[in-house]
């Protein structure tokens, strides 16, 4: 057998904010664009871990540590694009436009949090992992059929390449040229289940040959090598090139979800030692400070701005109406079964008791 | 209930069809009606299906309305999952129903939940379609009758007609249906009957049973193949003077209690026969809801005619003794009116 | 029936434990008893699992005899069955009842017909357990109680217990068992309840339910999470002076039909609840089992107390509504008492 | 990226019996042991075919023209291995000891010939594609944990190289460096669906990087090069190096099933290039031929061998007592629950009934 190529890990910017190939680093605009939105999703993030603390959340799955991957990819997306997110995409939602609001309500059990907007194309969020990946291939086997130039983006962690949804996934969308691009955030740890368990190979975007696919090897954490690597599959997805699958190295520093505790089974030298020396947002500041599109007021007006919408948001969320229960039997089916109009009757009376409690 | 003397007479043109004839129809005319319908699954396309199900369909509508995909049930249930997100109404089929697990996970967890975890944002009109029952000495799992799995899973309707007409109606009401549909079709039905089918366009509404014989002593309650079954049975119970309400439910989910109450208000004594094995078989949710709703009619404990709890097995030779047979129902006949 | 009070005298030592630590206890002794145990799953290893069932036992009986694997339900389930085919006794770990489904195939298609498939050549005397049940306000999924799926399929023990004394002896029966068994483990429970453990290896065997109240008003069967439900209500019930039969069946499959027979037939009047939905649940079998063999016992119709038929949903503030709570359980007291 | 390498189809015999690598054929007593096996089971599908036709058979999966992939592969196992069988594998199935007797038994659907014999480490024959793959998994897992010199050897069809199953199963072994050998027969078709649907990669053999294991392509139809390769494969594994993927590149010159009809989906030019220029059996027989270690004497003999034997397994297999219905509920449990023993009752009344009829 001829040996195997070695993956480069693609990057534009390295940890310390230098650049390594400047001929693609993308206009100052859109670095900015990239910038804010990380530092946008990032205070979400540490708001929410926050929260969580003081018991305002229900249980919440950090993305903190991921945010280049998840911006840097959402942010290649147009209108009339799609997502199938899954429990860790917070951020990319947020960056491909669900409201913070809404963010906040879904991850309280609000059912108004649940509902998706009409104009957001925004697949549920996931949380069996892998069945996102069909999902996102049949809405890009549709847009592919309906002529549309569109495409449909999903993520998965490398733990959840182990299940077979991952594989009839992405071998479908390949199989029928489908734009489809899927995304490995690779953050090293299936909660306390460290990469190697998973797969014997090195880069889990090796897969992409089985398929019959372009697959590519990302550093995670460097947002313009994400958003240009997303962009790459992005288009080719939309000129009819098919399907592509990306592993972003990514690390992430916080538990799991609100209920995990990473002490039982990693240090947090693992963890400072990611935040210290590859913090995906820190290393773009540096970069634009550099180049002296950044200083401190833009930074603080920044911060300012980001607070600003967290609190409006996290406000209207904490003044949402207590939901009705009724909502516990809307939608169960459009046009309702007798056995569910008996239970909305058995509803009504509960609901009854209770108000005259 | 819908008898089966209340069919539509608008059609003036009717053609002899078996059940897989007219199911091949109303697939037809749901391709030509809506150009958001597209069928696909292991073997549709080229060859028309197992069963020649979908035969000339291809031909007639192109490729990129009836097609073949790779062999995964997970992949053609969550990729239709998908599909209906850019707005189609896929007609999926899997190659037989004891297939249908390989795909559970994407119908329990995904096509049954979407609209109620988007809050209608995201609908699953899609209808899922496989052969199902024994009775052909196939091979295993190719004779499982997996209605029980769905009926516990909630948001999806579940349709298991009993004669080419239904078919042809429910197949027809199941793909115009809003919410997602699981379409069992029987194999050993597929040829083996004909009848009389308008040759256009009607529908058969999902959710009303059809009584298929009226009688005052035994209701019996069935579906799929077990009409048959029952029939048989209740034919010769009839020529010996017991009168026997026949009851198909056409669809298992929704439910026609109110045609279930009705009967056993006046019969007091109930028969249900299903393909499936006995316990935790949908005919346990059918007597739970009948001890609910009418115990004081019930003049006789309820008896459950069904498959042994064992896999449906592939012993040729004898899988009649555990498979319901005519023979068990007038059994159960028997019994039911003995006490 | 085992009567609480009939527990095992020969355990000179005993020690305070909640469900969980009577279950990593139980665990425990099957490492140290049998090697042909072997535990795995996502996260059992180094963490000791999500609840922390599995804790210290890596440490204490090493890397070879309980191991995280890949992240794959099918595989986990798939790779039991190879195992028990070269003589392992797999203890594996799904991480919630909901992810089940992922490798529901496995289980229905191989784990439940393997031994049926082969004529006894090939056993699979495996034990799948994992957490269940509603009212942590965790994520969907993490709520399902997906027991109606597995008492469908042949061949298959389901073990449901409510107590850590229970926990821990059927989880030592499970593992003895030459059948392979699925053993739900209410989250609510593991951390809720404490009571006096034996320290030493005990079974409590597959297939008795346990009288948890003695009463001759109204029968109140259930199981897991629900015993407690349930237990609250018919001690309100108990003190307006109606005498409650409180059974907590503790194996669904088998099922202890005798037990439940002999209350209903003394008391006449039947309560079912689980926190699984409706329709199809497990409540519908135990209702049609009454139907047929005690139904002139019955002197009032059966009411079933269950999830609504939707997803277990993750509407924390308003789920109550919906899951089983003693509320319920009271309305349907009166109601069962009422006709 | 760099690069694809293009695997190369491993092959020692041509298809017109010359030899292409002298130097890896086996001594002639091996050659000739897969010859006279690959013999056999042929025959016994050929009559198989045959008596489907007199409708003597239930439904069979019939595997003429995949007898060197079958017998090759089957052949490189020893006393104490595994097999993980699928519909298609009664060729390996026989080759590995199964007897003909009882595997008529078994496609008749008599339940002694489902009976697996107590010293035969064949697992149930899988019907729904992909699930021996785990299977295998699980067997290789355990023969590694207990130390033993063994392995556990299964086969799919191309088309099941779609499920989800085929990954996981491959994964896992992959994962835990266990001693499985999965084997692609790729015959060309999944019933009616051609190998191109399936999958966008040219091999599926491919997939063997993405999992980290050894990956081989072969000549599916060539005994040599396909028990060579599982041979390497298999001592590999005994030898601790983990799993194999092995692509056998051969062809299904039958219908699907003796229910089935290619007309529908494939010319019959293509089977019948496949046995005038491909076929498995011939090119061997050309070979030890020209090697002057084979003459019609021997064949007539091998012949008069195989056709007795099977003659004999048919006679056995005809006059198998008519099963009695009791075995409809035995081993569905070791220790039955008190509903089968309900139902063991009313069997017992049914029978009863038929016996007074
Ligand atoms: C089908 C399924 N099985 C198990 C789980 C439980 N679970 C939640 S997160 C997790 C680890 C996931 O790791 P990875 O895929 O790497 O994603 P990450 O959480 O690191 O983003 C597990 C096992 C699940 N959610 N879905
Ligand atoms: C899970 C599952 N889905 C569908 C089928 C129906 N089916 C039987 S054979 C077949 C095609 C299989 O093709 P391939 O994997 O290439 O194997 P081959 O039959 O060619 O040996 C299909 C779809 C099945 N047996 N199992
Ligand atoms: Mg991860
Ligand atoms: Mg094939």
């Amino acid at each position: 057998m001829p040996e195997l190529y070695a993956p480069e890990m693609f990057q534009i910017l390295a940890p310390d904010g230098t650049v390594n190939k400047p001929e693609l680093v993308p206009d100052m605009e859109t670095v900015e664009k990239l910038y804010r939105q990380m530092v946008r999703v990032r205070f979400f993030d540490d708001r929410l871990a926050s929260l969580a603390k003081q018991n305002k959340m229900g249980t919440y799955a950090l993305f903190g540590g991921q945010e280049a991957s998840q911006v840097g990819s959402a942010m290649a997306l147009k209108p009339g694009d799609y997502i199938a997110p899954m429990y860790r995409s917070t951020g990319a939602c947020i960056a491909f436009g669900w409201e913070p609001r809404l963010a906040i309500m879904y991850w309280r059990g609000h059912p108004e949090g649940w509902r998706i907007p009409d104009h957001l194309n925004m697949l549920p969020i996931i949380i069996d992992i892998g069945a996102q990946f069909p999902h996102a291939a049949g809405v890009a086997m549709g847009l592919k059929m309906q002529g549309k130039p569109n495409v449909a983006m999903s993520w998965i962690g490398e733990g959840g390449t182990s299940q077979g949804d991952f594989h009839a996934g992405v071998n479908w969308a390949a199989a029928t040229d489908s734009p489809a691009v899927f995304i490995i955030e690779n953050n090293g740890w299936a909660i306390s289940v460290p990469r190697a368990v998973q797969s014997k190979v090195d880069y889990l975007m090796r897969r992409a040959d089985g398929y019959g696919i372009p697959g590519y090897l990302v550093d995670g954490n460097d947002v313009l090598a994400v958003h240009h690597i997303a962009s790459k599959a992005v288009e080719d997805a939309r000129a009819g090139k098919g399907a592509s699958l990306i592993e972003q190295m990514t690390y992430r520093i916080r538990p799991h979800t609100t209920g995990d505790d990473p002490k039982a089974y990693r240090t947090e030298d693992e963890a400072n030692d990611y935040i210290t020396n590859k913090a995906p947002i820190d290393r773009v500041r540096k970069f634009m400070t550099d180049q002296k599109v950044w200083d401190e007021d833009r930074e603080a007006a920044l911060k300012l701005e980001v607070e600003t919408e967290f609190a409006a948001s996290l406000e209207a969320a904490d003044n949402a109406p207590t939901p009705d229960p009724r909502a516990l039997l809307e939608y169960a089916m459009v046009n309702p079964a007798p056995h569910l109009l008996r239970q909305r009757e058995i509803l009504e009376q509960r609901i009854k008791a209770v108000e005259h409690a | 209930m819908t008898l089966a003397a209340e069919r539509p007479t608008t059609e003036s043109t009717t053609k002899v069809m078996t059940m897989a004839a007219a199911l091949t129809d109303a697939l037809d005319l749901a391709l030509e009606r809506d150009d958001k319908v597209v069928m696909y699954g292991e073997d549709v396309g080229v060859m028309g299906g197992v069963f020649r199900i979908t035969t000339g369909l291809q031909g007639k509508h192109g490729k990129a309305r009836i097609f073949d995909t790779p062999l995964t049930e997970e992949g053609i249930i969550g990729t239709a999952v998908g599909m209906c997100a850019v707005g189609y109404k896929p007609v999926v089929e899997l190659q037989f129903g004891g297939f249908m697990y390989a795909g559970l996970d994407q119908i329990i967890s995904h096509v049954s939940r979407y609209r109620y975890r988007s809050r209608g944002r995201w609908n699953t009109p899609m209808v899922i379609r496989f052969p199902y029952g024994g009775g052909l000495n196939l091979l295993e799992q190719h004779h499982d009758s997996p209605e029980a799995y769905l009926t516990h899973t909630p948001g999806i309707k579940v349709v298991i007609p009993s004669s080419a007409y239904d078919a042809k109606g429910l197949m027809l009401a199941a793909i115009e249906d809003p919410d997602p549909v699981v379409f069992f079709e029987n194999i050993k039905l597929y040829r083996s009957l004909k009848e009389e089918v308008p040759t256009g366009y009607y529908t058969v509404p999902l959710g009303k049973a059809r009584k298929v014989l009226e009688g005052d002593d035994v209701t019996i309650i069935t579906w799929g193949a077990m009409v048959q079954t029952s029939l048989e049975a209740a034919k010769a119970a009839q020529q010996a003077g017991i009168g026997i309400d026949l009851l198909d439910l056409r669809t298992v989910s929704p439910l026609d209690l109110d045609a279930i109450l009705e009967s056993v208000e006046k019969t007091g004594r109930v028969v249900i026969v299903h393909e499936a094995g006995l316990t935790s078989g949908f005919g346990g949710e059918i007597a739970a809801l009948i001890a609910e709703h009418a115990l004081f009619s019930l003049e006789a404990p309820i008896v459950r005619v069904a498959h042994f709890d064992t896999m449906h097995s592939a012993f040729n030779p004898i899988n009649h003794f555990s498979r319901p047979e005519p023979t068990h129902v007038a059994d159960a006949i028997k019994k039911v009116l003995s006490s």
